[in-house]
């Protein structure tokens, strides 16, 4: 057999590995659990290596002061491994504050603007008169949708005035019309997704051909070998 | 009447597992056997497929392989059908990927539709050209808008200057171009495109996607930055139907209408059981 | 008020002003609060019950000998957008691993970020000690799964099938894996509750989990947690941002109707 | 060493650290300080892969042990190391030794062992949708048939025989997607920006510390 050839037999073994989980865990779905982490956490490092190979040599490399930043970097990255010592595992702490702080910085700044300024702004903005009356209805429509979500989620105010009642009532209902249609949306995507490992499987183009010679003796190894042993535990007792 | 109740009861707590296989069956069967349920046609397919009908005679499309690998599923059949439908006009046709990877989907796609072969005949160099990568992202459409040949100074196929490609004598920069084609997955992609090919050079321009990128796109095409859009297999599906070139999309349009169906089925079939039990109590 | 003057000596960015003010309102009304709360004023604070609903779940899983699962999302504290989501899950992590040393039950971290991990384990370790419980503390039950989401999810959900969950917690934030978990924790038998800012998903979790968190509620989570006056009064400046959100989209809304685009010009600055 | 232990240390540099990326982004400060602030943004990736380290070391501290010691499922855990390490010597960045990211084996592994567990993975949500629905999309409340109609709307829009069989379906899906939903996600949008940006102010006073000790 090739290696190419090889290679999409491990594809289809384990594509039905993951699908044996299904049924319940198993040997399968556990060689496929434990080969995936092993395999992601090596593709990480190799990663992360390459990745710091092309900093130093397209940036940090090109002048002396960079090049301590560089190692400074390095040298502070080693500190996390202090998370192990239990004399001075607080040292860690430091490129964790580093970490945090840098990006809690970043996430200020990005997140008042596209999160809050740009979505209050364009709310505020939905017009509703100078154009035709079905655009004006949704407008107003969004509009009070987004001041009672908004107001639903008041944590410190005693939500006893009357207006509160028909306020948050409609606010839920909004909510759940809305999560039911973003559910019912995504079934078309997670469908797709399955329809698609299911022509990996009958070797549909643009997946190897060979798929399909492959998958029905795996699917019948994987299949007999579980449910026979579940049988034989069963008739056993 | 004892029995009845526990019908609903076993049916309302039914064991997953039959739900998973009766899912399996129902994608699985339309694969050997096609059913060919029917398909509605959307206006967002029309007016794509529109797009590509109403083009003059010799006018320059760009067509972007704006993906990787892992949107292949989706939109693997959208690509086939989309560069029939152009090889199948007298129109000169530039391929080109703002994503790394997109450029080994866009040989795929071409090694499988061979387009210098019948039915097609069409001339590389002449009638089409595949330029490749462009590194860079956003700034790569931007410097693509402005000048061609200096961002992509070389085909894929052969690395020799496009100068010498008689395609290429009249693309220069954007403004000759008519239409703008993006198969994409995401960022960079149609929001980009948008800011820097029409918001400058108004070159108009349809979209193929994933399923759960038509909302991020549709805005535009109320706007009409967009002519038309393909999102996921079922605009595929939709498409194929209209240029009369089943594939890919057709066959999967069956198992999506199978397993969807299932879907309500299965809601249905919850809410009687839940229904007839508490009905029982 | 005209800012024209601030923006032409280049003091100010012209774009970034209006994300400048309304940055430095919470910052104040957090402030403020704070110092509020910490001289004794503790403002009211509404029931949330995902959070109420934490302890019940925990409650149930030391009945049933079984353990809690407790985790705060696959994204990075290192990251610009969903970072802010870890931390608040880590909150209540701290949390849940109180009250799991407290009643003695076993608590399963899965971790997915490696930048994460040394802060679960030390969260845990911490809560542990603080009950005077250090000897119980199981360091390899703070599990790094994998940095791939969906290893991460497969891990995660195998190991609520092999150990048999009894509550899973799941706070912070979440992308596709949401529904993997929520249906397997569902399958075992877990009581579940989870919270994510991700306006995607929280759709999957409010189906699938008995009790959901949804959006900022995530964030209110440590502070309504640790019933620390100080942190409690912080809470009131997220209500401030809303009073202050409604009132500019009320107001911006009236205006236009009228032909008046000033409060939209005003968020452009 | 014993002022290194304070725990305000590692909060006055997160707070540095937080001001050097807020600061100059809404004060003009001139161009050097925002090469600067760019600059601190890539020098701290850098300095957060050190975690890589940790998470190796304590995914071994599992895995070792149990190997050594025959624990249950030890077989898996072998495996688990194997690949681990395989992936990462195929993967280190030597092109010139036929070996990372680009290199054959790194490609072939890619290619047919890490892409279908990720993607099957990835459509295990197709079955997981079902069974959710089927057990929670139940009208035991006004609120839950809420859910549950506009829910099975959305999928009969979807479906390609769903719109053929009842055209109008299209319109008002989408009306329910763009409308009532889009509005829904952006008010909590806004709500968890506020969130996130208390949050955030706490951990610049000092108070939010979860992430440094564990809840004190």
């Amino acid at each position: 057999m090739s290696v190419e050839l090889f290679g999409v037999l491990l594809g289809v073994f384990f594509t039905l590995a993951v699908y044996t989980f299904l049924y319940r865990e198993n040997p399968y779905s556990r060689i496929a659990e434990y080969v995936f982490i092993g395999a992601a956490t090596g593709y990480g490092i190799a990663y992360d290596l390459d990745w710091l190979k092309n900093q130093w040599v397209g940036t940090w490399s090109k002048t002396m002061e960079d090049s301590i930043l560089f190692v400074l970097a390095l040298l502070l990255a080693v500190l996390w491994y202090f998370r192990f010592s239990k004399r001075y595992f607080f040292l860690y702490r430091i490129p964790l504050a580093i970490t945090v702080g840098t990006y809690i910085g970043l996430a200020l700044r990005s997140v008042v603007f596209a999160q809050v300024i740009e979505q209050v702004r364009s709310t505020a903005a939905l017009k509703v008169v100078g154009i035709d009356p079905w655009t004006a209805f949704n407008n107003l429509v969004t509009m009070i949708i987004v001041v009672c979500t908004l107001a639903y989620f008041t944590f410190t105010v005693r939500q006893e005035a009357a207006f509160w009642k028909p306020v948050n009532k409609f606010a839920r209902y909004a909510m759940m019309i809305g999560f039911g249609s973003a559910y019912g949306y995504t079934v078309l995507t997670r469908m797709s997704l399955f329809i698609g490992r299911v022509q990996f499987l009958l070797g549909i183009p643009p997946n190897p051909p060979e798929a399909k010679m492959f998958f029905p003796w795996v699917a019948l190894v994987l299949l007999g070998t579980l449910l026979g042993y579940d049988y034989y535990k069963k008739t056993k007792k | 009447m004892a029995t009845a109740p526990r019908i609903w009861e076993k049916l309302e707590t039914i064991d997953a597992r039959i739900i998973y296989l009766i899912l399996w069956i129902v994608i699985l069967w339309p694969f050997i056997y096609p059913i060919g349920l029917p398909v509605s046609i959307g206006s967002y397919s029309l007016a794509y497929a529109k797009a590509i009908d109403d083009l003059p005679a010799g006018s320059i499309v760009v067509v972007s392989f704006d993906f990787s690998l892992g949107g292949l599923g989706e939109l693997y059949p959208i690509a086939i059908a989309t560069l029939h439908h152009l090889f199948t006009k007298p129109v000169k046709i530039v391929i080109i990927a703002i994503w790394s990877d997109g450029a080994i989907v866009a040989d795929m796609v071409l090694k499988d539709l061979k387009p210098d072969q019948p039915p097609y005949n069409r001339k590389y160099g002449e009638d089409w050209i595949f330029l490749g990568y462009a590194p860079g992202g956003e700034t790569a459409m931007a410097a693509l808008g402005k000048d061609f040949w200096s961002t992509l100074p070389t085909d894929y196929y052969y690395k020799k200057h496009v100068s010498t490609y008689p395609i290429m004598q009249n693309l220069r920069s954007a403004n000759d171009v008519t239409l703008l084609v993006s198969l994409e997955t995401g960022t960079p992609g149609a929001d980009e495109w948008v800011r820097q090919w029409y918001v400058p050079y108004k070159v108009p321009m349809i979209v193929g996607c994933i399923g759960v990128m038509a909302p991020t796109v549709a805005p535009y095409l109320a706007g009409g930055q967009v002519k038309g859009m393909l999102p996921g297999l079922r605009a595929a599906a939709e498409y194929e139907l209209i240029i009369g070139r089943k594939g890919l999309g057709v066959a999967s349009a069956d198992a999506l209408s199978t397993s969807h169906m299932v879907f309500v089925i299965f809601v249905i079939l919850g809410n009687i059981s839940y229904f007839m039990r508490r009905r029982s109590k | 008020m005209d800012i024209t003057p601030l923006l032409s000596q280049q003091i100010l960015k012209s774009g970034r002003v209006s994300g400048m003010v309304f940055l430095l309102i919470i910052a104040a009304s957090t402030a403020y609060f704070i110092r509020r709360g910490k001289a004794g004023k503790v403002p009211y604070l509404r029931k949330v019950p995902g959070l109420d609903a934490i302890d019940e779940a925990i409650g149930r899983a030391t009945e049933m000998g079984r353990p809690v699962f407790c985790s705060h999302g696959i994204a990075s504290i290192a990251d610009a957008t969903y970072g802010p989501q870890t931390i608040a899950g880590l909150s209540v992590l701290g949390y849940v691993a109180q009250l799991c040393a407290r009643y003695g039950v076993r608590l399963i971290v899965p971790v997915r970020q490696l930048v994460v991990y040394p802060i679960a384990r030390e969260i845990v370790e911490n809560a542990y000690r603080m009950e005077g419980k250090l000897d119980q503390f199981r360091v390899e039950d703070i599990v790094y799964l994998s940095g791939w989401q969906f290893g991460y999810s497969m891990g995660y959900m195998s190991l609520m099938r092999r150990e048999k969950a009894g509550a899973n917690i799941m706070v912070g934030g979440y992308w596709a894996e949401s529904l993997q978990l929520a249906e397997v924790g569902y399958m075992v038998g877990a009581m579940q509750v989870s919270g994510t800012a991700n306006t995607h998903q929280i759709p999957f979790f409010v189906v699938a989990t008995d009790y959901t968190l949804i959006g900022e509620e995530i964030y209110a989570a440590g502070a309504y947690l640790s019933k620390d006056p100080a942190m409690i009064g912080s809470i009131v400046a997220q209500d401030i941002g809303k009073y202050v959100s409604i009132a500019l989209i009320l107001l911006g809304f009236v205006l236009l109707i009228f032909g008046n685009d000033y409060i939209i010009q005003m968020l452009r600055w | 060493m014993s002022l290194l232990r304070r725990v305000e240390i590692p909060i006055a540099i997160t707070i540095i650290f937080a001001l050097i990326q807020v600061i100059p982004y809404f004060v003009n400060m001139g161009p050097a300080v925002e090469a600067t602030q760019d600059k601190v943004v890539r020098w701290t990736l850098i300095v957060s892969t050190g975690a890589l380290l940790v998470g190796l070391t304590s995914l071994l501290l599992i895995h070792v042990p149990r190997v050594t010691r025959r624990r249950t499922h030890w077989e898996y855990s072998l495996l688990l190391i194997a690949f681990m390490f395989l992936m990462t010597i195929i993967g280190l960045p030597f092109p010139e030794l036929n070996l990372g990211l680009t290199g054959y084996w790194f490609r072939f592994f890619y290619n047919n062992v890490l892409t279908p567990l990720s993607a099957s993975l990835y459509a295990i949500l197709a079955f997981y949708i079902t069974s959710a629905a089927y057990r929670a999309f139940k009208a035991r409340s006004l609120e839950a048939a809420l859910l549950l109609i506009s829910g099975t709307i959305l999928v009969l829009r979807n479906a390609p025989l769903g719109t053929f069989l009842i055209p109008q379906i299209a319109d008002l899906g989408d009306w329910i997607f763009n409308i009532p939903n889009m509005a829904v996600n952006r008010a909590i949008m806004i709500g968890g920006g506020l969130g996130a940006m208390v949050l955030g102010i706490r951990v610049l006073l000092g108070y939010e510390r979860g992430y440094l000790r564990g809840g004190e």
